[in-house]
Order: structure tokens, then C-alpha cells, then sequence
């Protein structure tokens, strides 16, 4: 085992899939000279030159050519950029690379992967905060990852470049520095697995991403007050593991879902729907969502944080569940 | 040409007598465009085509019982009666797709097109879209970064003067559509699109240079769209005269009356031609009706490769 | 009261509207020659001849240049075509109209209406299928209405050419050859207000648009079993009308939400996980939703139908709600 | 100009030393654009901006003091703290935002300019845009829209030769952005962005014509963007003898220098604007810093003009 950063695990990844398989290559913009912004591509810096370059600022074509060159047999992997800037070129997403092997019947193999960061960090305000995995939940053809530690994003990034449909990748910006162990060895994790990040009794927090690390520390300020919280890091949200989830409420009768992106028809409305039509008699209270607050991410900190969900969230719904406030 | 016009006039009537279903939009009359620059291509190239893309998929090979059966909606139909019209694709003979997005064929061409260099192969990969989708983003995106990335792309440009109901002068701020290549430094070249022979020559030094490493071309081919933008189109926005006058001018009559003069051809081999080409699409009717309609649950496959955990 | 089509009181809306206040105008493409694809335009042929024009196909400006109209004081209302061709354009929308407002503090008054078609039809297919009203449902910033019913439409498009917020509006394609029964004189209908289409005490059902219909059906057919749905059209889905649902299901305690739109992350999850946080003791039987199969739309009808919900899906669900399969 | 420069350096600083969040692009090197534009227009005409937008807010006459709360987040803001550098916005004199995403205003000042025409006032629009944004869709389809409805639109690039990490010429596939123009059938010109008056003239005429229904104009303005992308930036994709190069051809001191040739202003004048500047920024801050934190929850209002049955 090492202990290296998020991006370095994610820099890792790309490495060694690059190295095995000649028909990746990667291009997005501001990757290529100074290794990423978020330093995924430093361990590229130098190889690959014709495999790993930097585009125009013209995200219809980005998307879309990952498409095209899917469909010649290559693997490319795109860099979004910002998740915000998905929305400049998302009809080459959802009306073209989430449709296409289903209108034509199942032809061609779709083997791409779109990634990059996402998330509320700095005052980055509203046109750079945004989480919009919930979209590409709902609009169907493109799976979604959103690894939460150094460990998930190295395993599950290396399934990704070796699977044969379409992915989309978001990584909290908040997360690329965060350090964790990796094994020297080769490993990969198989997608639309959920991994239990704490076992517990008492209530099941369902979450992803930066919420991962906000549910354990709340479950780590919870053990005062004698509540025990399950947490389950969904890592897949397409398809999620659903059955994981319900193991996990048959026994604990409890469910938080706590992501980060707007509560309001966010994707924690779709695992809550399911719970209470799937495991409708197992539940001892309402299943509580939460999320950020139904307003464009506001610039001063002050704001950010009170739109933004944390811990304290997770401790105060977590304190109602159990009848203590 | 003869082959895809007898289709489409196939496609009108099926779809007029109630036996199509969707939206059916004909090539008639563009078809000089298709067959002239499919014939500077191989199996193995590519090509991104549009809403008005049957003329496409013939032209480049395409098998005209499963695309019969795909615009009834037949399982044995080329996207299993889940596309249709138009969003016919046959990727074995390198149609990436027909597309219901206008524009939405450009970046998908300049990927194949961005494969190809990567791979090194001599392959080209040819982006076929309308005027009016000359207007949207996806074009101004897609020249310049097929000429960034020298890709071996070539643009061809269908201008049938006409984005449904709007005029291409009334939506297209430039005269000729081949003039936008100067912002991409790229070679632009308009040609009269219902000369087979001047689309040929025209396409096949653009795909030459694509194949020669010397990057992307645009073409605009000017012609006319004789029928209605969709079958059943009012077609309120312009003159029957100018319709007919266009009749005037359309492909087959044209390049017909010269096989003759240069006695390539005489009449009853054209003859011959055409009757063949109609029991063919006899053929591809019948085969079309005689295929069975997909089961309801075929709708919960090929969405991907791996749908393990996947809740349709 | 006259009976008109729903295209027809759509065009007396705008027609009224525009003669009304002369800052409101009307742009789209292929609207101004023939009356509008689905003859929305047909009451406004040669009038307003500087205010209603065809644009050329460029989703991003169209949508953007309404932004910058409704800015400098004017009241634009732009016709998406199909609400498929949204995502053209999309960033417009949610990084811009949906935003602007609220990170300039507040300044400025979005009066901007965009509407147009959506919903499945004829087998269209994939790429011209779809109801992607979830996604504005989602990402804060713009008002939702989508009216079932002539006499909704009417009422709905003149209050929202009066209102100081941007709204989108859709209008499913089934529905405007459907006819039904408008005032004479003018009225208005206030947005976030849902209509009982039905009153009924064993099931409430929540649905907007085409499957208001769907639902009326089911509950005709339903009576034969003694089952009496409550069917609540809301109307206006962002904001929506909470307390009449809630009211309602406390009365029937079961609740059927229904939408065309994908069942998966489809803002039926959204009513579904609301209503089990807030009426979780009322509800004596799992809150069932329906939508159609998380697929692109297929093109041959009988696929088209397998996929789309209807009327059937009601009756089962709510046959199953009752104890009935 | 000086007062941009100032500004910019203050936030540099402020940036630096920790006090200020988020992302600040600096104008730094490129104010005689924004200078000479906005000395050709009134106060009611409209402009839209980019996330490099602190110049062009200070030249159309935004209040620096609002702006510098802004920065801070502070509640006195021009957007009360919700919108930060890149959203600052004052509609009270024509600007209608700084925008975050590349190409963004370019729609927005196009629908302005609609305003404009339908009203019949004699206002402009003008758009600011980077040589990285005149590869979107959005200036695309933005030009076309403008030029098809001659709308009262200036377009200015501001071409630094920067997007980002990236050169123009690595990702911009014509020599001269003016020569887009073509495409759109509008006249296009390049100048000297460093040269106020140069900026003014060209400004000018192409504001004239735009207020005469002639339709709108794209200005390239040449420049060079002395500072990081962001402050912050580590800058490793260009050479340190680059930017010192261009230091040397920087706009405020050629056209300080020209003032003192032309006799217009003596050194000692300029060293009373300087510091009167110099006051006014170190105003700005205290003001900035004096104010309130916006109160938690604020960040609940703002998004509609009624709010009423809207769940936050
Ligand atoms: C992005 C998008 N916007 C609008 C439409 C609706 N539409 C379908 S075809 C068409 C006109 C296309 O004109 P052109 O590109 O000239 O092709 P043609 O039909 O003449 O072959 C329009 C507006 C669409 N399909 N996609
Ligand atoms: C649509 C979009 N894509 C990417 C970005 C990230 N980004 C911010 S500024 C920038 C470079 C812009 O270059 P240019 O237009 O030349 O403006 P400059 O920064 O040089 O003033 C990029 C890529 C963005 N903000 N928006
Ligand atoms: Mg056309
Ligand atoms: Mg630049």
C-alpha cells in the first residue's frame, strides 16, 4: 500500500490504461501543458504527446467527436472541464451519445468516458459550483461514477477505460487533494458496486462524492450521542446498487440520502421513491433527504456554506430520526 | 441516384397511403450529391449523414430491405425498427447515422475524423449537413477543429436553398456557404450539385487531400429540395413555379441525357436499369411487409453493451 | 364558453397578450410562415409583422437573445421547436436565464416566456420524443407550467406574458388538436395553483399534460371496480401546489404519481419523496409512481407504446393499490 | 485606463494576501480596449461581459466601490456577495454581467440589440468577447443571428493571445479573428487593442453605423494579457521574455507618454490623477472591508421576482 492523492490515484489510472491499450487517448482544454488543473494528467506530462492534447473552447465538438471516435474503434476520454460547461455541448450527450447504440439497434460499442471536476469549493459561484449527475440519471445511455477516495477512482477509472459503454466520471474538486491508500498491485472495482465506508446499526446514510467524507465525520461526532450510522458510498449511480441499499435499511429501518446537489428533484428523490415502494414496511420514520438549498451557488462564503450541505446536516436529520430533537 | 430516387418515391407513397409511420423526409432531387461523392470513397471510410439521409446510406452502400424495413418499423429493419427514417445507420459500411439534430451529424465526423490521424489509417470520414444546419454552433465548432487538428474530414454541404420553411437567404448571413471556409483557413469550394460529375471531381480532390494528411475541406453543393421538407409539408412558404422550375434542372435527367449523348448508355440499358432498380424496391417492400413488428420487450435492449443492475 | 382546440386558445392567448403590450414579441424557427407547426400562430398571420419572425437554427442565440430582450425591457416569447432541440442550446437556460438574476443580486426582471412542444407522438422517436421538464425542475431558476387543457393554456400563457419571471412552458403534442371549452370574456389562471380535474376518495393521482387524460380514462374504466380516483392536474409544476396534494392525500391516503417522462430521477420522485417526508402517516400503502421505461424512445409503435405509459399503467397501479392483483 | 490598472492591481494584491475568494481574471495590459469602446457610447447602451469583466464594469461606469464589495462578498456589493468577480453586473448602466462561461454574453447582446431594434431607439449592444471565445457555437451563431436581422451590435474581441494555457494560434484556425467577418457578410477590422485612440476610432465608426441601421460589425482588438489566466496561475505554458516584451508595448504608458508629447497633460497632472486614483482604490477597500458579511440567509432571495409556493 501507498498513500497518494485523489489525483494522483486518478493520474495513475491513466497512466497505466494508456500504457496497456494504444487506443485511448485524451483531450480537453488546459490539459495537456500543465499536466490538468487539478494535476490528473501531470504523471502524462511528456508521453503520449499525439494521445493527450488540448482543444478549442468548443464543447459541442468535444463531446460529440468522442463519440465519433468511439465509433471508429478508438477509447477516448474527454475532460469536461467544469461540470457547468457540460450544458455547452450536451446535445452531444444526451441526443447523440446516450441514444445512438439504442436508435440503430444495438450497433457499435460506445467505449468512451467523459470526466472531470464537479462540485461546490472556494466561492467558485454559480456558474462553476454545479453537481448535475442527476440529468444523466434521469436521461438514459450513459453510466455515471462518482468515486468518493483515491482507492475508488483508481480501481473504478481503469474498469471504465476497458468497459464498452459510455461513462461519465464527476470527481469533487475538493477531493483531488485529499490523500488515501492505494495497493502497489493492479486492481480494478467493477461498476454499480456500492461500498459500505462504515457499518452501523442505526440509520443508513446513502451517499457520494465529498458527502462520503461529511457522513463520517458526522457519524464520528454521532457516536456521543449514541447514534450509529451505516454509510454506504453509492461510488456507481448508474446503475446504482440498489440492493446493497435495502440489506442495509432491512436493518437499520432508517435512510438518509445526502448529496450535495440541489435537494429538489435531485437523484436522492429517486433512491428515496424506490426505498419506500421496495422496502415501504421496513421504514420506522420518513427517509430524509438532503441537499443543497433551491438557489444558483451564491459567491461569499458565508452563503456558500449555508446553500451548501455539510456534516451538520447529516448530525441534525440524523438527531430527528432517532427522536432527539 | 436512379436507385435512391426510386426509393424515396417509394418512401412518399408508402408513407401518403398511411403505411409509414413518423417523419419521412425525401432526397429528391439532391441525389447527384450522394452518389457523386460516394464514389470517391471506400467501404472502410466514414460518413455522418442527417435527417434527409436515405440518399446517403444507398449511395454508400447501404441494403435497401433492411432500411425498407426499418422506415415500417420491422425487427428485421437496420436499428430493429427502434430508429427509422431517420436515424437510419448501417456502421458495417461506415454510415455513422442518419440524425434528427440538425448539425448533429458534424461532431460526430470530426471524431471519426480524430480517430483516423490517431490510428493512421488512410481512412477519410465525411460530414454530410443541410444549409440551414451551416447556422448552428456544431458547424462553427467542427471546421475549426477539424482544421486545428488537420483532421481528413471533408464538409459537404447539401444547400437545397431551403431549412424547412425559411429560405437559406432569410436565415444565412453569407452568399455563398463555401465562403465560411476562409474563417477556418481551410479550402472551400461551390459546386453545382446536380452535376454528378462536378460533385464527383470536386469530392474526390477534397478526399484526396483529407487521405494526404493536407486536412479538412468544405464543400457547398447547390441544389434544390423538390419535394416538401417532411412528406405532408403544406409547403405554404414558396411558389409552385419555382418548384417546377428546379424539375427543370434535376439530377437523373440531366446526367441520363448525357450517358446517352456520349453513348455510354442508350435508352434500353437505361431501361433495363430502371426496371431492374424497381423490382428491387418491389422487393424491399415486400420483404418489409413480410417482416414481423418487434415484441413490446425488445424495447428494454440495446441500450448497452453491459446492462448488469441496470433498471429499464 | 366556445369549444376550441388547444392550439386554438393558445393563439387567442398571444394574440390577446400582443395586442395588449406591444413589448411583447414572438420568435422560433418556422413559426411566422405557416402558423406554426402546430398552428399555435395561425390568429397572428400578418399581424405584428416586426414581432413575430423565423430565426435561423441557432438554439443557443435564440434562446440567449431572449435573456438579453427581456433585459433591455422587452417581453420575449421564443418557441423551442421541440423540446428536444433545448439541449441546442441548453447553457443559455441554465447557466444563463436561470442564473442571472440571482448572482447580480436580484437586478433586473426576467420577463421571458420560452415554449413549444413535447412528448412522444407518432413514433418520432429518439430525438424528438422527449419531456424533459424534470431537468428545469431541478436546476433552480425558471417557473414550469405545463397546462393540459384548452381552457388551461389559455389561461396559463396570458398570466405568464404578464408575470416578471421566466417560465418555460410545454405543451404536448398530442394535445393541440384536442378541444374543450374557453370563456368568452378574459381570464386569467394564476401559476402554482393545481386543478382537480376529478375529486375522489380512494387514490389521489398527481399528472400534468398528456397523462391527465391518461388518467381520466383510467378512472372511468376504474369505476366498474369500485375504485374512485382523485385526479389532481397541477398545472404548474415549479412551483407545485404541495398543499392540495397534501390535502388530498390525506383524504384518500394512496398516492399514484404519473408522467410520461422517464420513470428514473423524473420529478415523480421529486412529488413521491415530498409527500412521504411530510404525510408519512397518511399514506397506507407505498406511494407508486409511473413513467416510462428508462429507454430513448423507440420509432415502431409497438415499441413506442410498450415504453410510454398510459392509461393501462394507471389502472393497474391502481388496482394493485387497492389490493385488487 | 489608470483607474482599471489600479483596481486590478489592488485585487491582485488583495487575491494575494488572502482576503478575496474565488477566481479574478486581471484586464491587466488590456484596458485600452475597454477605455476606448466605452468613450463612444452613452449611458443607456448596453454591453455584455466576460469573466475578465473589472475593466469593462469600471470604463462603462461602474461605481468601484460597489465592485471592490462585490470582490469581498460583502453585502454592499452590486450583486450583495451572490455573484463575485465574474458576475458582476450593473443594469442600472448598461451592464448586463460579466459572465463565467466562454461565449456566454455573445446571445445575451444579440438579444439586447433585438430590444433595441423592436423598441426603435437609437441604443447599441456590444459584446466582449475573447479570442478563445471566437471559437464557441455562441459567436457563431451569434454573428449570423446579428448580421441576418442587422441588429445594432457591436462584436469586440478582445484577442490576448491567450485562452487559458492555450496560444491563439494553437486553437484558433484563422489568422486574423476579424476575417470571420466574411462569414457573416458584416465588415470586420483588426486594430492595435493597445492603442486607445486606434480602439476609439474603429469603435466609433462601427457604433455610428449600428446606430444608423447598418448592422453590426467584429472588431479584433490585438492585446496581450500580462498577467496570469487567474491570479494564481502558475503560467507555465508561455516565456517569461514573452510577457516582457509586451510589457514594454503596454497601453497606458504609450498613450501617457503620448498626452505628454501632444501637451494635452503635463507629468505633474498625471501624478495628480494618479494619486486621486489611488485614493479612490484605497476607498474602495475600506469600503469593501468596513461592510457587512451578507447575513445566511440571503442566500434565499433574489431568484424571483415572486417567490410565492417556491420551495427552497
Ligand atoms: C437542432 C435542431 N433544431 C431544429 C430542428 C428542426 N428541423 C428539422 S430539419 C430542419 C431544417 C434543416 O434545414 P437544412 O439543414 O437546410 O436541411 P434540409 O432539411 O434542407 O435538408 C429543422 C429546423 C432540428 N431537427 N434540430
Ligand atoms: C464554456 C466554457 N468553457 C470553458 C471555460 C473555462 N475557461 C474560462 S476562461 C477560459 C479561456 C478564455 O479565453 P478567451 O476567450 O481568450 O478569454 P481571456 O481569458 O483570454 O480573456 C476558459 C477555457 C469556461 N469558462 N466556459
Ligand atoms: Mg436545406
Ligand atoms: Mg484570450
Amino acid at each position: 500500500m501507498k498513500t497518494i492523492t485523489f489525483s494522483e490515484a486518478l493520474g495513475e489510472a491513466i497512466l497505466e490504461e494508456m500504457q496497456r491499450d494504444d487506443t485511448i487517448f485524451t483531450y480537453g482544454e488546459d490539459i495537456a501543458k500543465q499536466g490538468g488543473i487539478f494535476g490528473a494528467y501531470k504523471s502524462l506530462l511528456g508521453k503520449f504527446p499525439n494521445r493527450i492534447f488540448d482543444t478549442p473552447i468548443s464543447e459541442e465538438a468535444i463531446y460529440g467527436s468522442a463519440l465519433g471516435a468511439a465509433l471508429v474503434g478508438m477509447r477516448p476520454m474527454v475532460e469536461f472541464h467544469f461540470s457547468d460547461f457540460l450544458f455547452t455541448g450536451i446535445q452531444s450527450i444526451t441526443l447523440q451519445i446516450e441514444k445512438i447504440r439504442y436508435m440503430t439497434g444495438g450497433q457499435g460499442k460506445l467505449h468512451l468516458l467523459l470526466r472531470g471536476p464537479d462540485g461546490v469549493s472556494n466561492s467558485a459561484a454559480a456558474q462553476h459550483s454545479e453537481s448535475i449527475e442527476t440529468i444523466f440519471m434521469h436521461i438514459p445511455g450513459i453510466k455515471i461514477i462518482i468515486p468518493s477516495t483515491p482507492y475508488d477512482i483508481k480501481g473504478m477509472i481503469k474498469t471504465s477505460l476497458r468497459s464498452d459503454d459510455p461513462i461519465i466520471c464527476f470527481e469533487h474538486k475538493s477531493l483531488y487533494s485529499q490523500k488515501g491508500e492505494v495497493p502497489e498491485e493492479e486492481y480494478l472495482i467493477p461498476l454499480g458496486k456500492a461500498d459500505i465506508k462504515k457499518e452501523g446499526k442505526d440509520i443508513t446514510v446513502v451517499t457520494i462524492s465529498r458527502m462520503v467524507h461529511e457522513s463520517l465525520k458526522a457519524a464520528n461526532e454521532l457516536v456521543k450521542d449514541g447514534i450509529d450510522l451505516e454509510i454506504i458510498d453509492l461510488r456507481t449511480l448508474l446503475p446504482w446498487d440498489k440492493e446493497t441499499v435495502i440489506k442495509s435499511v432491512q436493518k437499520t429501518n432508517r435512510l438518509i440520502i445526502a448529496h450535495e446537489t440541489w435537494r429538489r428533484a435531485g437523484w436522492g428523490a429517486e433512491i428515496a421513491s424506490t426505498i419506500q415502494e421496495e422496502a415501504f414496511d421496513s421504514l420506522d420514520a420518513p427517509i430524509i433527504r438532503i441537499g443543497a438549498y433551491n438557489v444558483p451557488m451564491p459567491f461569499s462564503s458565508v452563503l456558500q456554506n449555508f446553500v451548501t450541505p455539510d456534516k451538520q446536516n447529516i448530525i441534525t436529520a440524523a438527531k430527528k430520526m432517532m427522536g432527539e430533537m | 441516384m436512379q436507385k435512391i430516387r426510386k426509393f424515396e418515391q417509394a418512401a412518399e407513397q408508402l408513407f401518403l397511403e398511411g403505411k409509414l409511420p413518423g417523419f419521412i423526409h425525401l432526397y429528391i432531387g439532391e441525389e447527384a450529391i450522394a452518389a457523386g461523392v460516394m464514389a470517391t470513397l471506400n467501404k472502410n471510410d466514414y460518413i455522418t449523414s442527417t435527417h434527409r439521409g436515405h440518399g446517403h446510406m444507398i449511395a454508400k452502400g447501404g441494403d435497401i430491405n433492411l432500411m425498407m424495413a426499418e422506415l415500417f418499423g420491422k425487427t428485421t429493419g437496420y436499428c430493429k425498427g427502434k430508429g427509422g427514417s431517420m436515424h437510419i445507420a448501417d456502421f458495417s459500411v461506415g454510415v455513422l447515422g442518419a440524425n434528427g439534430v440538425v448539425g448533429g451529424g458534424l461532431p460526430i465526423a470530426i471524431g471519426a475524423g480524430l480517430g483516423i490521424k490517431i490510428k493512421e489509417t488512410s481512412q477519410v470520414a465525411i460530414a454530410f449537413f443541410g444549409d440551414g444546419a451551416a447556422n448552428t454552433g456544431a458547424f462553427h465548432e467542427s471546421l475549426n477543429f477539424a482544421s486545428i487538428f488537420r483532421l481528413p474530414v471533408v464538409f459537404i454541404n447539401e444547400n437545397n436553398q431551403y431549412a424547412s420553411t425559411a429560405k437559406k437567404q432569410e436565415t444565412t448571413s453569407v452568399e455563398n456557404i463555401s465562403d465560411r471556409a476562409i474563417s477556418y483557413s481551410i479550402p472551400g469550394v461551390t459546386i453545382d450539385g446536380n452535376n454528378v460529375l462536378a460533385v464527383y471531381e470536386a469530392a474526390k480532390e477534397a478526399v484526396e487531400r483529407a487521405r494526404d494528411k493536407g486536412g479538412p475541406t468544405l464543400i457547398e453543393a447547390k441544389t434544390y429540395r423538390l419535394k416538401g421538407h417532411f412528406v405532408g409539408d403544406p409547403t405554404k412558404y414558396r411558389e409552385q413555379t419555382e418548384v417546377n422550375n428546379f424539375w427543370g434542372k434535376e439530377p437523373i435527367n440531366i446526367f441520363e441525357k448525357q450517358l446517352i449523348n456520349w453513348e455510354i448508355l442508350n435508352q434500353k440499358e437505361i431501361n433495363n436499369i430502371n426496371e431492374r432498380l424497381d423490382n428491387q424496391i418491389l422487393e424491399a417492400i415486400k420483404f418489409a411487409e413480410n417482416s414481423p413488428e418487434p415484441l413490446p420487450e425488445e424495447a428494454l435492449t440495446d441500450l448497452f453493451v453491459d446492462d448488469t443492475g441496470y433498471d429499464y
